[in-house]
């Protein structure tokens, strides 16, 4: 039965451009992890693959002028909120052109300009900032609102109690949005933590809901409802996507844990499939359900591929990170 | 000149702040009613949406902060004591810090902390300390420490008008203490020293609450014929290193008096300074009078001979003066 | 009807010794808010009136060696815990014969020989100290377990709900005592608080419950179940006393507050009845419900009144405090 | 003597220490895996009841060494990176440093903190930072940086085995660093400087990692016909002011070299010590080799121009020498 006579045709074009976006971000972490393993990164690098779902199918729904924080694994949240890939691969580079030219590398890209108050690597440091985002967008009263990545681990720091606390008291515009990949670094998260997490946010009283976080379209489905819950003044929300992490906690992962190990390969592989996968999985949708082709999906990925090659090339091609630049960026106005 | 507590300076200052510019916005433990006094009456007037109590999270205010500041607003945080400031230490040194920095300076961070630090009340080891080493050490971060009404006033205003995070340390239980306050808008500039008492034989470096006593020594000194000039640096960070350095020049000889903790403090970091930079211009060993390295006591016997006194100061001085001098 | 015949003497002598614990921190409270208002001691006192039921229902059921850690306000749990009147007097006086040899004061009372790990100027503060201790406890296997007093402007503190966390990740012997006065400080904690705190606990699916904590006997019937629970090795519990502080929240309060309220002196004399006063309220049951009479009662002020008399003798003609300890105790062995 | 790596002579230490008295427990994020490889192997051989790994929760962690301490236990913690420490300051600055005091010395508290510190592998601003001078400024706490395998087996022994709360940094990414590691039982005395390279004309103290910079340039000052002293603290609490004095004396001139900021720095302190003490036989300004005040960025090119390298340790030694000096 030929389904195209029943499908919107906005709705395809949205649809295509979530797969592009969780593709993006999929093929970026791709070549950073290939970059990180050939050793031409001057850092290491967290990837998100596997999570694409969550950081698209939420950021999808946000406005340029929305916050967001992220976490150490930030550059699939960065994407998704619009964040540049050349400013994105030249910082992680080390270069000038880097959208923090050079002074953060992949663990602190940000771009202000969009809302987005950068990645973090103090696990749970997003949590007071967007917080504080929330109270700034609520006595503005422009409707913004602050959506705070997290992960499963961060959820153990007190910050997210107290975040949840203040929010709740005093009704800010925030999502909490804990992406629960059941991993901390090399722990099983679940060892180290008591009871359910979404159960923390209901003592608050707060919207509080929890979704695959591996399906786009479910994530777009509870979000949006979390996002008209906050932008009406109705205060904080909670919206756990339950994911997977399929790269080690870091690049060079295997060298950190010299023969040990947390997980099987078969509990990895058991994500890879193409009812798990993230990306496979809502292709297979967009096959099925959309008036979408084969054709369509591999255009995209051409797409996808020539702007990851090209982000490489800008980094490449981007001088050094400028010397002088601590000295004059870590005070405004003033020398250090 | 009106003449106002130290205190008094602080809130009228703050009002004044709130006045000019309604993206002023006050948070903190208690500040609608005001422990300290220095926020009393804002509540009344500004209402909650630019003052407003928070409940007991210092971890997450610190955080908050940037985070109002990144959204477009100028922060004041109260911390009441010093010693929270460490409760809320982690988004200080790795957040506010650095994220000009981090971000290749995308981000502005008008913020504004203040907390009451120092000891001399048998408030014990949890409620004095003066944290302002450990702050300084940090980069990133300016370090006010007015001794004076005047400076109390000029100094907050220019923190909280600045685009850096600034920690305004305030002297607790300096409320009763009066001075000579401008009326209408006075701004001190950061990183000036001031010169309290001009003197030709010694340089006594005075840090906050040490003004009173370094001064109180300086008088004693100039009764056994010392010249004592005291210096007020105001500012930890920026640092009138030049003013130092002029002072040091024209006596040859320097005391630092700081309230911190010796080791790595404020008084190790100038008396450095004027070992490098201030070499040629020595007569005699730098001294430091600083508290000892250890808690704060209770007892206020105990407290006392730990304190930086105006007997010590006074003693370090004399005792790098040479013999001549001393008893001519 | 006389109910004498019904009632175990056993039962009688340990409320009657319930009831003088409760006394004896009424009364040595009340010394103390009469010299700090007179400016004989050194700092100032937070006092406990009013919550006394709290402090002596919890510490009734406790043995000597397990641990409790304590607040701000914190003579009454340092005194129900069997730590000694003199001594902390000494204490507070600043001197020599100081429980703490004069450098902790009020807001420090300690007696690690009885397992008070100390009273704690920071807020929040004893909640972890006293999940490490519950943890050498589940070490050591002794059955020991640790109480943690806080109030409930500390459930606030990210601290409490990573205690929790661990706490309940490792089965911890800790019984989270939340002392619910309402306040915190001169801000009504209500005004500042999401939710229920109990429901924080509850999060994480571990033994909670809330008593009216001015009533001793109903504080005994809860806390001894959940002794029973965290003994046997089942993990953590929580337990929330309301309660109301009489006094303000430090003394002198008047001269901090300049002239500003957070409460009326109707809310606090409220609370001062016959019904609701610990206290009073007890001493009319062991009237009705025991054996004792008026004259029992008296016998046991009068027995009050003399070790307060003594104590503050004692403190008095305690030596100064010795102006070497910090150089010789900061460390040991070792000078700082 | 054989030959170890660095984090070798660290986990082997653990292994010694854990064996010998079974109340030492060790616990943190991931030590069971072991991120540094320090605790690698523990758990296979102890089990969950001696090493343990942790929620991420570090002002509750350093909380419960506390309570641990007070329980009668040793107290291992593993902070993972040293800006890990601020996140679990509170319990350091307001507990753990100030407790034996509080108490008028009851509390026991053998706590051994671990941090890797330092920068020089693009872990830009939060992954990198030297916190020794903050944690120096506090009191009550020791603060041990060993520099080379051998000292990494013996402070830490010692610090395990002592009564206090010390912190022990180890120095991020010198995994791969041999050097020659007593077998069996080795303890390192606390306070007690160690002479890493003999010399007479200029003094070189160097903390931590800036050990090898140190030394590379004393060979180079060598090579110009300057004779540097290097001299390895060690311990910065305690610290060896005797060792330096007595270099000073024998050379007159001191450089101080820190991988922290230079504002209220290790450097600093040893300076300010310097110009009072040994101020009597200073030939020179003392020069502090510090990194700026400012975080660590990430581009390699940036962190590296801000390190303090050989070269300009070799150039802060060779300005102070007497011109005759370095032109001979
Ligand atoms: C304050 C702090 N503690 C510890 C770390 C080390 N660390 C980095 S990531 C991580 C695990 C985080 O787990 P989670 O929040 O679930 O995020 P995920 O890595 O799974 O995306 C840890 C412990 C850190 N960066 N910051
Ligand atoms: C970390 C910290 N922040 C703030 C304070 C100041 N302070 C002292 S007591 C208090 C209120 C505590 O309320 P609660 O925990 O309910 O205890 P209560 O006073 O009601 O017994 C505050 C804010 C402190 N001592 N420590
Ligand atoms: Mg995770
Ligand atoms: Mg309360």
């Amino acid at each position: 039965m030929n389904q195209l006579a029943n499908i919107d045709t906005e709705r395809d074009r949205n649809w295509l451009a979530l797969y592009e976006n969780m593709l993006l971000i999929r093929r970026a972490e791709e070549r950073l992890c290939a970059e990180a393993q050939a050793g031409t990164l001057p850092g290491t690098v967290h990837s998100y693959i596997g999570q694409e779902a969550s950081a698209v199918g939420v950021c999808s729904l946000l406005r340029e002028d929305d916050y967001i924080t992220s976490t150490h694994r930030g550059h699939g949240h960065y994407l998704a909120k619009g964040g540049d890939l050349d400013a994105m691969f030249a910082e992680i580079w080390g270069r000038a052109d880097g959208i923090c030219k050079g002074m953060g590398g992949s663990m602190h890209v940000a771009d202000v300009s969009r809302g987005i108050l950068g990645a973090n690597g103090i696990v749970g440091g997003g949590l007071a900032i967007s917080t504080g985002a929330a109270f700034g967008a609520q006595l503005e009263g422009k409707g913004k609102i602050a959506v705070c990545f997290f992960g499963d681990g961060a959820a153990n720091q007190g910050v997210f109690m107290e975040s949840m606390n203040i929010a709740t008291a005093w009704s800010l515009p925030v999502i909490f949005l804990c992406e629960n990949n059941g991993l901390s670094e090399f722990t099983v998260s679940s060892q180290v933590t008591g009871g359910d997490l979404i159960d923390r946010a209901r003592a608050f009283g707060m919207f509080a809901e929890q979704v695959d976080g591996n399906d786009v379209i479910a994530v777009q489905e509870v979000v949006a409802r979390a996002i008209d819950h906050a932008r009406a003044g109705n205060g904080p929300c909670y919206v756990e996507t339950t994911t997977y992490r399929i790269r080690g906690h870091l690049e060079a992962e295997d060298l950190f844990l010299g023969g040990g190990r947390y997980r099987t390969p078969e509990e990895i592989a058991a994500w890879q499939t193409a009812e798990r996968d993230p990306i496979l999985r809502f292709a297979r949708r967009l096959i099925e359900e959309t008036g979408l082709s084969e054709s369509d999906l591999t255009a995209v990925e051409e797409a996808v591929a020539g702007r990851v090659e090209a982000a490489v090339q800008f980094a490449n091609a981007s001088g050094p990170a400028d010397v002088e630049l601590p000295r004059r960026v870590t005070f405004a106005d003033q020398q250090p | 000149m009106p003449r106002k507590r130290y205190i008094q300076a602080i809130n009228e200052t703050l009002f004044q702040e709130m006045e000019r510019d309604d993206k002023v916005i006050l948070i903190g433990e208690d500040v609608e009613l005001a422990i300290f006094g220095d926020t009393r009456g804002l509540y009344e007037r500004f209402g909650p949406s630019r003052i407003r109590n928070t409940p007991i999270c210092e971890a997450t205010l610190t955080g908050m902060a940037v985070g109002m500041a990144a959204a477009g607003y100028r922060v004041i945080l109260h911390m009441m004591f010093s010693n929270f400031v460490y409760t809320g230490f982690d988004a200080i040194a790795n957040q506010m810090t650095k994220l000009r920095l981090m971000t290749g300076g995308q981000m502005e961070l008008p913020i504004t902390l203040i907390a009451g630090y120092g000891g001399g009340r048998a408030t014990a080891a949890q409620h004095s300390d003066s944290p302002h080493p450990v702050l300084m050490n940090l980069g990133g971060m300016n370090v006010l420490m007015p001794a004076t009404p005047a400076d109390a006033k000029g100094l907050l205003a220019t923190a909280v008008r600045g685009r850096n995070p600034s920690i305004y340390l305030e002297a607790s239980g300096r409320g009763g203490d009066s001075g000579e306050v401008p009326d209408g808008e006075y701004l001190v500039p950061l990183g000036k020293a001031a010169i309290a008492r001009e003197g030709t034989d010694v340089t006594i470096v005075a840090i906050g609450t040490m003004l009173k006593p370094a001064l109180a020594a300086a008088k004693k000194l100039a009764e056994e014929g010392i010249s004592a000039e005291v210096l007020d640096p105001r500012c930890l960070v920026p640092l009138d290193e030049e003013a130092i350095l002029a002072s040091l020049a024209k006596t040859g000889r320097l005391v630092v008096v700081d309230e911190a903790r010796d080791r790595c403090s404020a008084a190790s970091h100038i008396a450095a300074i004027a070992a490098d930079r201030g070499f040629a211009d020595l007569k005699a060993p730098v001294k430091r009078v600083a508290f000892e390295n250890v808690p704060m006591a209770y007892a206020p016997n105990v407290e006392a001979a730990y304190f930086p006194s105006a007997e010590r100061i006074a003693a370090a001085a004399a005792g790098i003066m040479t013999k001549a001098k001393v008893i001519s």
